[in-house]
Order: C-alpha cells, then structure tokens, then sequence
C-alpha cells in the first residue's frame, strides 16, 4: 500500500517553496508552484484491510491537524 | 455579500454583529461604538477584538503589573517594560535585551510547531530592540512523564524548540524540564531569548514622521493563526469560484519556517547598521493589526494602510483576516521615503519579500483601504494602548489554608533508596536526552550551557566581557504560597546566575497561570505579582518585561501557579566564570549558606511521598544578597573549582550532578539531622569545591555566610560516612536511564514533525 | 594565506570558521555564494548551518549555488576545500565527496561532544594530526548519518578515504563509523563533526579541532 | 505533475523502520515493512515538457546517490 501524507492546502510549505526558489535560479521558470510532502511504502502480509489501514494513515502517519492523506491501495 | 466599508457601518447603525463570538463582552462592545460613533466595521472588529483580547491587552493582569513599573529606577535599564522586550546597559557601550514568553496552548494543539514559533516569535521580539539574538533558553512543563499524552506532545515540543532555534544558529543555554499532573492537557513552553547591541542601536516600536513609509517584509501572509475568528469568514465574504472557503479552511495552527526568520534576522541587522529605519515592530500575535495600530498610537502622527499591497499567500484572505493573520516571519518598519530603495536592496540580497503598503499620515488616525474602500478609521491608541483594565475580584484559594497546614512528613526511613528516587524522578533525572537535541555551540560565544546552573555567553571577544542567564519556575512553591513562592524562584534564578560568577542586574518573567475569571487564580497571581516585585525591590532589581500566560487550564482545573523568572547578570570576564561539575580529586567540597528542615513542596517529599503540603522553604534574600557578592567574589579572585547551587531535590540532587559530571566522587560526613541535610530545599545555599578552603573560608566570614566542610573529592562513588555509599555507576545509571527509557525509541518520534518542516542538519 | 569561508543563506557556523581559521594564523575571507568570486584565496571552508534551510535534503540548493560552480573546477585543480557539517553536506551533493548524508538513525538532532580517531593525518585537513590520534569536538546534526552503496565503501575504505572515524560511540548510525573522507588527491575534506567549534578553552571541549586549520595552512605552503 | 522519491534498497531506512515498530506497538501486526520517501507536487505553466520534468526529478529532487525516483506525468 502507498499512503501519500500532504500538508493541508492552506498550510504553509516551506520546503515546497525553497525548491520552488531552487527551481527559479536554475532556470526551471515554467514550474508555478511546488508542494512537498512524506511517501510511505507498506507492505502487507495476506489481505490488507482497508479500514485498518485507513486508520494507520490518518492516525500515525500524518498530523490530521495540518496534514492529509491519500492512500493508494493495491488495487488502485 | 458586499465589503463593510466605514461608510456602510455609519449607514447601517443596527446591524448584527458577532461580538461575543470573537470574545467580546458586550459593554465592551459597546465602549468601541462610543469611541467610533458609530458601530464598527467587520475589519475594524476584527482588529479590537484580537487587541482587547487577554493576550495582548493584558487587561486582567495589568493593573498587578504595574506593580513592576513602580520599582525604583534603575541606572542599567536603558528600555523598560512596554516595548517588545527590556534594554540593560550591560557596561562597555553593550546593551542587551532579553525576554520570556509562553506559546502554551498551540503547543498543545501541534507540539512542533506550537514549540518552534514560540521561539520564533521571541527571537523577532529581541531582533525588533535592533539586538542580534544571540541565545535562547526554554523552560517546559508536562503532564505525568509516563501519561500517554505527555508521550505525544514532549517529543514534539523538544523537537521543535531545536528545529527552530538550530536552524536560526542560536545556541539554547538552559532551561527547565518539569512534570507535574497538573499540566496535563496544558503544558507550558515558555522560551527565553537574549540580544545584544550597542547603546546607539537601540530601536523602537513607532512610527514618526509624515510621509515615511511603512514597509512590511518577511513571509507573504496567509490564513495562520485565524481559525478561531472564521466566524467572521463565513459572515463578509463572496465566496470564491470553487464555493468552498469557508471557516473549516483556515488553520488555527501556525507553521514555522525558521529559515526565512534567519534571513529575516539577517536583513533586519544590516538594515539597522546602515539606519535605514525610524521605527520597527514584529508581528506576533494579532498580526498586522497589532502592528499597525502599536505603531502608530506610539508615535506622534496617523497611519494610512493599503491593504491591497500586503502579499498573500492565499488569495482567499477577507481584509479582516489580513488584518489578524499570524503568519510567522514578519515584521514592520517605518522607513524615510529616501531610504526605501536601499531598504528593498537589502531585501532582495537577502531574498526576504518586502513591501510598501502605507505610510505616516500627519492625522491622528489610523486607516486602511481594500479595494479602494476604507474599511477602517480608528484612533490607534484605542485599539493598542487604551483596551479594557478589569480588577478583577480575587480570593485566595479555599483549601490554602488546609493545604499549608498539611506539613510533608521530616524524616527519611531509607536514605539511599529515597536518594536514588529523587535523582531518578524525571524532574530530577539527567536531561541530556533533551539538550542533546539544542545545539549549544553555534556562534562560538557559548561559555557555559546546560547542564550548569547558568548559561553564559561572551560578548565580546576582546575584551571577554559576557552575560549570564537563568530560569526558574517552581510551581510547587508558589501552589503552597504564590507571594513567597514567585520570590524564591526569583531568588534561584539569582542565585543560578550567581554561582556562574556573574552579578545579576535585571529580571524578566513569564506568569503562567489558569483562568483569570476565577478569583482563586487571580489571587494567586496577583500575590506573585506581589512577591515579584518586592523580591526585586530588596535586591535591587528591575523587571525589564515579561509575558503573561492566562487560561491555563484543563477543564475547570487550573495548573498551579507557575511563575517562570529569567535573571541576567554580567561578566566582566568570562573567563574568570564558576562551572559546575568537580573534575580534581583531592579538593575539598564545602557548602555555602544554612541548612533547615524544610520539606514543604519539596521534589523529595512529592517522589518519596507524593506530598504537596505544608509552607515553602522560608525566603532569605538578605541571605541571597550576601551569598551573591561572594559568589562573584570568589570567581574573581579565583578561589573556587565548581559550583552548583542546592535547590530541587536538595544536598543529594546537587551531589549527584556535580560527581557526576566528569564522574568523579567524594567522601563526605554530614552533621545534623541526615533527611534535612540531603533533601531540605533551605534557600540561599551553593556546594563549592576548593583547593584553598581557608581562602573561601575567610571570603565566606567576611561577607557573613555560613561555611560546612562537607569533605573531598575523589574516588567513584559518593560516600556519606556513616549513612550510605553510592557508586557512581550505580547513581549514573539510575539518573541517565529516566528520559531515554520514556522518551528515546525512535518510535515515539513518529509523526512528531510534521512533512513540510523536517528539522535537519 | 587567505582561507575563504563561503556564506549561503541559512550558514550558522560561518562566523565560527572565520574564527578558527584567525587562531590558526590564517587570514579568513568571506566569499558570497551567490557571486562567482573566489577572491584568489587559497583553500575555502564550507561552514555548518541549515543552507537552505536544509529543506529538501541538507545541503541540496546550496550545492547548486554560483559559487559552487567555481569551487568544483577550482577543487579539481587542487584547491584545499573543508566542508564542515552542512559543508559536507553540500559537498557530496556537489559530486566532489562520495556517498550522501541521511537523517540519523535515532531520527533526532543531536549534540554532543565526540570523539575521533583520526585516520589519516596525511590530507590537507589532517597533517597536524598524526595517524591513529583520537581528539574530542563537538558534533551536531540531524542528518549526519553516512552512507553509501556497500561496494562503494568498500572502495573507499581500500582507497583509504576515510579520514576521522567516531569512536566510543556512533551519534548518528553513520556506516562504518565513519565521520568524514576524502577526495582521490586528499585535498578536499568533509567531516559531520565539527572542528570550528574546538578551537578554545572557553567555549569547546578543548582546542582539538584547531588542527584542521593549521593543516591546511602548512598544505598551502607546501603546495 | 507527482514526483515520489524513494531511498534505494540497499539503503537502511530508521524513519521507515521507526514506524514499523510504531505500528507493532500498537498492535498492527500485519504490516511487515515500512519504507518513507518524499512526495513532491508540481504544477507546471502550460504543457509540461517531460525532458525537462525528468531531469528536474532525478538531479534536484532526488540524490541519485541514494534515491530512486518516480515520475507520474499528468497523463499517467
Ligand atoms: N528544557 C530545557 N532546555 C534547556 N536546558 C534545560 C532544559 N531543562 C533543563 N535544562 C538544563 O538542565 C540543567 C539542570 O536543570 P535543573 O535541574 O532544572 O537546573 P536547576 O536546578 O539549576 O534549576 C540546567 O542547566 C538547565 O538549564
Ligand atoms: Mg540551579
């Protein structure tokens, strides 16, 4: 399973925009915005339960207060 | 719906409006109609609202602070309270600034970030004096080390006081790291920072001048901070293409990018070195309508702002959320029209936005502009200076009296074992498991940091002149007494920053305490107001600031009454400081200052005993006094190898940390009563060691302190004729295993720093 | 003999470079990294810090700045370069230093005052140490754990690049110990810990440290 | 455009591994690996050229020292 953890759009991003920066002076000029978040690999022994790793998601991988997720189950 | 313009608000004298929700009483509703004439507009709400709110009107506690500003002069202060933080002229043309202050409740909510703009928004305050920050210091309070909770925000909080404070270069030179029930569901993190400047560089928060501009630069502005006003989101505005904004966008947390602060600091200083500004002020709290409107009521003119220019980083923004936005890592200055383009190229060096958006008027009002409409008019000075003073009705505490006359049990049925409880507590425990995450070194200056008593840092180079810095907060102390129990973390700190060698000059603090509607906690707080300031009345000391930390509380329960005190003192040498620690065998240890049994709010009777009860250890400052000066003797002539003053867990915590340093022990006799000697928490007193003890000796007599050979160094265990023998490998363990057995799995660091702000080299 | 010390927006330690280079008889010079100007000195330090803010990875933006350019070609002609912290950060994401720099095992920042074996005393950097002594200076980071492909240390450690080792205690999981190594020539040097903050009595663990900057002021002799 | 950065194998992962024992602490046994990378979100002005989203990818996002990348171009 692939849980994407990404801050919250009206959560400032810091990192997103020093790339952002990086991207302007090395002349990538057609990038308008960048948001950088975490990526997280599971991999599960038999059957994944949906709802237990929904849980696992939204609890212990990300921050709900500035945090989303989206998660990409196997058969997605 | 259309904007609210002035004009509308004089056309529409009836209208609803959301006052309550946005924490106003209706009487002070009404004072802002009177002062207006009419009814306010929604941004001019917006704007009383935040600056009448307890936070940043003090309006509770300022009648009891002006306790403070009725101390006799003092010739060092050369700014006092009032502005972002106190000036004391530290000697050599030096001045330096410093001020505590709490960010509590966010660091509840997001223990990262609640922690790192904390001390983003001190660091901006210091900066705002025209000082370099060169220091920071954080004093923190948990529920029960081993409450779930506390498993949850801790990490998170540690973590962000060194995200922050690391990636600005500033070294953490101490703190404090305490656990009481109490903070459950409210813990404190106050944070300390400490700048330095020449005299002549001293800078204020106003603006003069007609036609000057007002330039607002640092971060583009975004919905931080608002979530708790959407009410007036959803109220004014059109919604935008996608009809979705509304209140649930718009976070309550703020989010910290220490590296545009760096930057921020840097542009500040070479803006300031080549006086490109006649006035300057941080956003912190209530944003650009702090601001503006501080700006403005404190200099002699008007303001016009035109808010169209401020640059979002979310166009959704309503004027009046622009107007009360906390987004971090901004500040505002005043700059001669001659001077703004010099002003911007410093901005651009440094790659920090900046922007025009206002500038001096020669009327008496400050006004902005949206759209081209006015959407606020108002006299500043009401808004910033002239909020609402409440005395508030007070009553000390109905169980005070059964608690004082609940005395701590006075004798110990097994000394060692209670000795190893106390120094294994996690308040008594090692904390390294948390400083080891604050760099201490950055900027080369660091002379002494944790785990001493002070933290001290050189100034100069030259001429090795330094400041000294402590804080303490006992709130076991101030719980059984809050007058004596605000004077003897005075006298702590004091004393911390005197056994460094140091002689303190000035005080800050930072009243950490539960719901001011409650007549109990405003009691309590008004008598360590009470206490505060005569403590520093008979030493001689000014409050140059501070902050003030109301609402404290989980549910009904308020924590105890935490009065948080920084003292500063000075160097004229640094290289003549105190440390702690013994590294020589052969030396002999004597202890300064009297022994009396007392155990009231001491940490042995509340581990041994889970006992909270009876009268705090009885002030002395006469006694401090005395202790001071031969303190600051000593380092000078030399006298003296280590210090360390004797405070929470009495003789047997200060032992245990000076054998333990550089694991080197001692064999000691005790005379008296052997619960008191170990444990007693008796003021005034410090374990010095010496190869000259009829030196310290004579120095002690002459300024009239009480001198007892406790022994001598050496050997690797801490042995106490007669009463018990501890191996240092032993006493190591038991006093290094607490933090890391609790706090130090990699796992438990899961999710505490949140994407988007990873804390980093 | 001028030691430029290079500022990217976000270096901490760039003053305490300036510093150490100044105890040890050198003249420090700043350089700017966003200006393509050397300033004819003759060995560069690339200070601690958060470059960047070390977002993104640590020392990833500032290893792209103007100036880097410069001192990559300058480097490979022989230039003494010390990349200390976030410098050797910077450094290996340059390509001028091998492996990367990844968040430490116990994914906390850490300080703390470590020790060193000094593995070769023969680069630059080194030659006031001498093979096999063990020195104390402070390290502090958050991503200071080293590694690289198993073959590939392998290698260096048969090329004999590595430079200081930690011992009695590893602070950050880095592979093998290892706290720093070396270009192929031995000229350009990068270390986790750091040596700027050693170099007095008073504010360090000792004064360990002042011997990376003497080395490489007898390098420029010689060179 | 999504670009997902991810440590190469033979590259030991603590944050992964940390949430891993996270996970087992709290009693989610199922789960048998954890590996955490980057998750970056572009957005580009006008058609994105793939050349250039590739090479901003693999030399500024990702350190091809260590880290494998994935690109997902819009039209994946
Ligand atoms: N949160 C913290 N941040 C920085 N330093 C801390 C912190 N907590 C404790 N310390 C440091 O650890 C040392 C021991 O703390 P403590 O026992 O509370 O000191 P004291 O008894 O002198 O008040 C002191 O040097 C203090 O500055
Ligand atoms: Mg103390």
């Amino acid at each position: 399973m692939v849980v994407d953890v990404v801050l919250k759009p009206e959560i400032s991003d810091p990192q997103g925009q020093a790339v952002l920066g990086a991207l302007g002076r090395l002349g990538h000029s057609g990038v308008r915005s960048v948001r950088q978040g975490k990526h997280f690999v599971l991999e599960v022994d038999g059957d994944p339960d949906e709802a237990e790793l929904r849980q696992i998601a939204e609890t212990l991988l990300a921050n709900p207060v500035i945090e989303d997720v989206e998660l990409h189950l196997p058969t997605d | 719906m259309s904007l609210d313009t002035v004009e509308l608000a004089a056309r529409t004298p009836d209208d609803e409006q959301p006052y309550a929700e946005l924490g106003l009483r209706a009487e002070e509703y009404q004072r802002i109609k009177d002062i207006l004439g009419r009814r306010p507009t929604t941004a001019e709400l917006a704007m009383y609202s935040v600056m009448w709110s307890e936070h940043c009107s003090y309006k509770s506690s300022k009648v009891h602070l002006r306790r403070f500003g009725d101390l006799p002069p003092s010739d060092a202060l050369l700014v006092g309270i009032g502005e972002n933080a106190g000036v004391v002229d530290v000697g050599d043309g030096y001045a330096v600034t410093f001020k505590v202050e709490s960010h509590n409740h966010p660091s509840y909510v997001e223990p990262y970030q609640g922690a790192a703009t904390g001390v983003g928004g001190i660091v901006r305050d210091i900066l705002t004096m025209g000082a370099r920050p060169v220091a920071v210091m954080d004093s923190l309070r948990f529920g029960r080390a081993d409450a779930p909770d506390t498993a949850r925000v801790l990490p998170g909080v540690v973590a962000g006081v060194g995200g922050y404070g690391n990636c600005l270069g500033l070294p953490n030179i101490g703190g404090e790291l305490l656990f009481d029930d109490c903070y459950a569901g409210n813990p404190l993190v106050n944070a300390l920072c400490v700048g330095v400047m020449r005299h002549e560089d001293v800078r204020l928060a106003k603006a003069e001048g007609t036609g000057n501009k007002v330039v607002l630069f640092g971060a583009r502005t975004g919905g931080d901070g608002i979530g708790g006003v959407s009410v007036l989101a959803s109220e004014t505005f059109d919604d935008s293409a996608d009809g979705q904004r509304g209140p649930a966008k718009r976070p309550s947390v703020q989010v910290g990018d220490p590296f545009t602060e760096k930057l921020l600091i840097e542009a500040c200083l070479e803006i300031f070195a080549a006086d490109l500004v006649t006035g300057i002020q941080d956003l912190g709290g209530a944003g650009l309508s702090c601001a503006t409107s501080e700006l403005a009521s404190a200099g002699t003119g008007g303001m016009h702002i035109d808010l169209d220019a401020v640059p979002l980083r979310d166009s959704t923004l309503t004027p009046a959320e622009i107007l009360m936005s906390e987004s971090q890592e901004r500040m505002c200055a005043i700059v001669e029209p001659d001077e703004v383009d010099a002003f911007l190229a410093v901005c651009r060096k440094w790659d920090v936005p900046a922007t025009v958006i206002g500038e001096v008027t020669d009327g008496d009002r400050l006004v902005v502009d949206w759209h081209g409409q006015r959407i606020v008019d108002v006299p500043p000075r009401t808004v910033a200076h002239e909020g609402p003073v409440y005395e508030r009705p007070m009553a000390p505490p109905a169980d005070l009296d059964a608690l004082q006359a609940d005395a701590p049990p006075s004798s110990s049925a097994d000394l060692r074992a209670d000795w190893l409880a106390v120094v294994s507590s996690p308040d008594g425990a090692d904390k390294t498991w948390v400083t080891e995450q604050y760099d201490r070194y950055v900027r080369g200056n660091t002379v002494l940091a944790q785990p001493e008593d002070a933290g001290v840092v050189r100034i100069d180079e030259q001429s090795n002149r330094g400041i000294a810095l402590a804080l303490d907060g006992n709130a076991r102390f101030a719980r059984l007494d809050p007058y004596t129990g605000a004077q003897l973390n005075l006298a702590e700190a004091y004393r911390n920053v005197a056994v460094s060698g140091a002689r303190p000059l000035a005080v800050t603090n930072c009243l950490n305490f539960g719901s001011p509607e409650e007549p109990e906690v405003m009691w309590q707080f008004a008598e360590a107001v009470r206490g505060l300031a005569d403590g520093c009345r008979e030493l001689g000391l000014p409050v140059t600031g501070g902050n003030v930390s109301l609402y404290n509380q989980t549910g009904e329960t308020a924590i105890n009454p935490t009065p948080v005190i920084g003292v500063l003192g000075v160097h004229e040498d640094v290289t003549r400081r105190v440390p702690g620690g013994w590294r020589a065998d052969g030396e002999t240890v004597l202890l300064l200052g009297e022994t009396r049994p007392e155990f009231g709010g001491s940490a042995w009777a509340a581990v041994v005993h889970g006992h909270l009860g009876g009268r705090p250890p009885a002030l002395d400052l006469t006694a401090e006094r005395a202790l001071a000066e031969l303190m600051v003797r000593l380092a000078a002539e030399g006298l003296v190898s280590s210090a360390h003053d004797v405070a929470d867990g009495g003789l047997a915590q200060a032992l245990t940390e000076s054998a333990l340093r550089y694991g080197t022990g001692a064999r000691l006799g005790l005379a008296g009563d052997p619960t008191a000697a170990l444990f007693s928490e008796s003021v005034a007193r410090v374990v010095v060691t010496t190869a000259d003890a009829g030196a310290v000796r004579a120095a002690a007599e002459a300024a009239g302190v009480p001198v007892t050979e406790l022994g001598t160094t050496g050997g690797d265990a801490l042995v106490v004729d007669g009463a018990l023998e501890l191996p240092l490998a032993e006493l190591r363990e038991a006093w290094t295993a607490t933090l890391p057995a609790l706090f130090g799995s990699p796992e438990v660091a899961v999710g505490t720093v949140p994407a988007g702000t990873v804390p980093t080299s | 003999m001028r030691i430029g010390v290079i500022t990217f927006p976000g270096s901490l330690d760039d003053g305490d470079a300036a510093r150490a280079v100044r105890l040890a008889g050198g003249e420090p010079v700043s350089l700017w990294h966003a200006e393509h100007d050397l300033k004819d000195v003759d060995a560069v330090v690339l200070p601690g810090g958060f470059s960047y803010g070390d977002y993104l990875r640590a020392g990833a933006i500032a290893a792209r700045a103007p100036l880097m350019r410069d001192v990559v070609a300058r480097a490979r002609q022989g230039l003494p370069v010390l990349g200390i912290c976030n410098g050797f950060q910077v450094l290996c994401e340059s390509g001028l230093l091998p492996g990367a720099l990844t968040r430490n095992s116990h994914l906390h920042f850490r300080n703390r005052d470590q020790q060193l074996l000094v593995a070769r005393a023969d680069t630059a950097w080194t030659s006031s140490y001498t093979a096999g002594q063990r020195i104390t200076i402070p390290v502090k980071n958050g991503e200071g754990r080293y590694v690289a492909a198993p073959a590939e240390l392998d290698r260096l450690e048969g090329e004999g690049r590595v430079v200081v080792r930690y011992v009695n205690g590893n602070p950050n999981g880095s592979s093998r110990d290892i706290a720093g190594v070396c270009s192929e020539d031995g000229r350009v040097v990068g270390l986790m810990p750091h040596p700027e903050h050693a170099v007095e009595e008073l504010t360090g663990p000792g004064t360990d440290g002042l011997g990376f900057f003497t080395s490489v002021l007898a390098a420029v002799v010689a060179a």
